[in-house]
């Protein structure tokens, strides 16, 4: 199989463009491409609009100010956040009060569940979550169904222009392997865009991640970036 | 009692909800305690929504397993999976929780009324930090349980309908408080089990919502 | 964590009353728990439905005389099957034409989808497969709908009775790891039926398989069946 | 020409039809042909419905990775995985060919009409296999090619309509058979290519619907 171009963080990020649509993996920063992050910070990129379970911490794990995506928020690069949780990063309700950022919340499984389907070409997601809520009132609420007497809302599947992995192991082939907690939602975003740059702490030979045990697909994955070990 | 007795003993009546087993899901605070209390012999399943299914105990720094760029809880503060527990993508993770493999969920409200509504993330115009997994694990969840204090500085937090916007419809099936433990059922509110420490009629006053006396009415503290 | 109980193929074959609805992983054969069935067949349970992707192979792969289920239609234990593919079991579409078989096709993502969709809580999938096909008239069809400008099919999620998962290596706790293509329908199966049994050639102790190389959770699994190695 | 060579003459005009690096999903029989007649340097992800996201050449028994209890194909005969490539479960596997990351599928056809229908999986009363994977990929694929011979015992495969039930509406992209090239256009079925071997006339006799002759219409031999 063809070996993935590998990239620095630096050329990663300069090939997303101002006002593109950003799926960035990670939980609190775990499991986020922190190198391709800190050049999008660097760059100054603008208009950005970012699907995130939630946007990174102002303070990371061993007391860095900002971790992840938050710095972007902080920056004011960012117009349009779709997320499940924005506490941890209080700025994301400031812009909001201020009129500068729009948030767009939606229930943690749908957003997974949206990513995924708009990866594997379904035409919605009919869950029972968030029935009599807000969600009803989302941009991506389209509907609701009864479905064997039970009440299902039709939510719209997530696609984007790029997706950001925060990856542990990546070969060369640029199958991912994730530790721990990482995974969340990158292995469901690393399908849902038309550019995934899988950023790794160890870029390793092929073979060293096995062909049962590979976690995002390398067939998915367009650039490589090897970042920081943590 | 403190406040810290008082969350106590609200986590040591909830830990009696459960059996070996078990796959639980625990919200932040007073949740996180019920695992203390339970009996010899029952072990549960410690679901976690960033991904870890089969939690274990929280490690500190020094700890061979603890990696705090790698292995956090939904609060991104360090975790652990417990011996036999797996790690598991959001999606696949949100689907066990939506599919009913997870048998309870125990977390807290900031309004909960007699129709088992439950509203616990969102006060407009002031707090909005998201739902994160909460709506999931609401619907989702066999049995959802609100564990709280019975009432925010004195004002009832149970109603005969939610004021705040709602985490989910129909999903609560019980309340346990420093007071009593309610059921929520096609007839309303029935108190099933009391702190020998209140009376009926205190526990009424600090309700906003009609209260069942259950006809075999227990005492919380066995 | 809870071991779970670990049963004979015979006494998990006796769980599965006459009647039953269940689901079998495996792929011709590959990835089933081929001891259970074995023990299906001598009880001779009947009127069983079967939802799996075929009805195994009439011979196996070292010439074995059935393999996997097809024992269980030659039997004719088998009253309704949902499966994508029945071409390498003749008896199937002979059963068939004699009217004592039912068969329903369905393409073999749909039928991925709809079990994921019955495991993951989800009202339905939203499919373009399908589409002026005969699936228009499967009974799991309920209805075509319009989204932005695509014609999808809505089809039923599936549930099962049991689920009998042909794994490689499971351990005490019942989480379950694959070797090569083993793994097809068996983690949606795991997901979608009341009781899950899995049937494995290596019953491992806990550890052995990695938190992040599991494949099936244990938490899913009832009861595991220690089978033939292969 | 005698069967062997007309399909491997298809099987070879097939194979200008990929780039470096094309994710390819290749049915039964004659589209199997087609990797052997890449030109060097061109290397594909061959996608197997089974699971194998980048097959590998077929095992034999007494090599190493020959496993026909564990590594097979969709006609359950043995398989491998290529170096890079991996093992996945049918949910996800079918979700990358649905989301539309396969890039190319090349596969047989009963029947193929002018509105790109394809229909192959049954013929009603008499066989009844299944489709498996097969209306999945037709829908799925970015394009969809269908490589077979012109006509069956002479009789014409390409129609104005198909008849039999459908694979899949409007998927087929390119038809390519030992007579020529075709390509389903808004406007009907387009010739691009010809075999030097047949003239216009013969396609046309050959082909039971219209067919727009390109205007740059090119050797299938250049």
């Amino acid at each position: 199989m063809a070996k993935k171009p590998v990239l620095t963080a630096s050329e990663a990020a300069k090939l997303i463009p101002d006002g593109a649509t950003v799926m960035c993996g990670g939980f609190l920063g775990c499991g986020q491409a922190l190198a391709i992050v800190k050049e999008l910070v660097k760059l100054g990129t603008k208009d950005l609009t970012l699907i995130a379970n939630d946007m990174g911490r102002a303070v990371g794990p061993m007391g860095e100010e900002f971790f992840g995506i938050a710095e972007l928020i902080h920056n004011h690069q960012v117009k349009r956040v779709i997320a499940t949780h924005v506490g941890m990063t209080p700025e994301v309700g400031e812009q909001m009060n201020a009129g500068t950022l729009e948030v767009n919340l939606i229930p943690q499984g749908t957003m997974a569940e949206c990513i995924r389907a708009g990866g594997a070409g379904l035409g919605g997601v009919l869950t029972p979550v968030g029935n009599d809520t807000l969600i009803e009132q989302s941009p991506l609420f389209l509907g609701k169904q009864t479905i064997n007497g039970r009440e299902y809302l039709l939510m719209a599947p997530i696609h984007a222009d790029f997706a950001l992995l925060g990856t542990y192991k990546c070969d060369e082939a640029g199958n991912c392997w994730y530790k721990g907690t990482m995974r969340n939602f990158n292995t469901v975003m690393a399908t849902a865009a038309d550019t995934v740059i899988a950023e790794c702490e160890y870029l390793v030979p092929i073979g060293e991640i096995e062909p049962e045990n590979i976690h995002t697909y390398g067939m998915t994955v367009d650039y490589i970036v090897e970042g920081e070990k943590k | 009692m403190d406040k810290a007795e008082i969350k106590a003993f609200i986590a040591k009546r909830c830990a009696k909800e459960l059996k070996d087993g078990d796959v639980v899901n625990l919200g932040i605070g007073l949740p996180t305690m019920i695992p203390s209390f339970l009996p010899e012999g029952v072990d549960l399943v410690i679901h976690a929504e960033l991904g870890i299914v089969g939690a274990g105990a929280t490690p500190k720094e020094g700890d061979a397993n603890y990696d705090p760029y790698h292995v956090v809880d939904a609060g991104g503060n360090p975790a652990s999976v417990a011996f036999g527990g797996g790690f598991i993508d959001s999606a696949t993770n949100f689907g066990l929780i939506r599919g009913g493999h997870v048998d309870a969920c125990f977390l807290g409200a900031l309004e909960v009324d007699q129709e088992g509504n439950l509203a616990n993330w969102i006060i407009p115009g002031k707090r909005m930090p998201g739902m994160g997994g909460a709506m999931d694990l609401c619907v989702g969840a066999r049995n959802c349980i609100v564990c709280m204090e019975h009432t925010a500085k004195g004002n009832p937090k149970i109603f005969e309908k939610c004021r705040l916007p709602l985490t989910a419809s129909h999903c609560v099936k019980k309340i346990i408080t420093e007071m009593c433990v309610l059921e929520v059922t096609d007839k309303g509110l029935v108190m099933t089990e009391i702190n020998p420490e209140f009376t009926v009629e205190q526990v009424q006053a600090a309700t906003a919502a009609p209260i069942t006396v259950a006809e075999n009415l227990k005492s919380m503290v066995d």
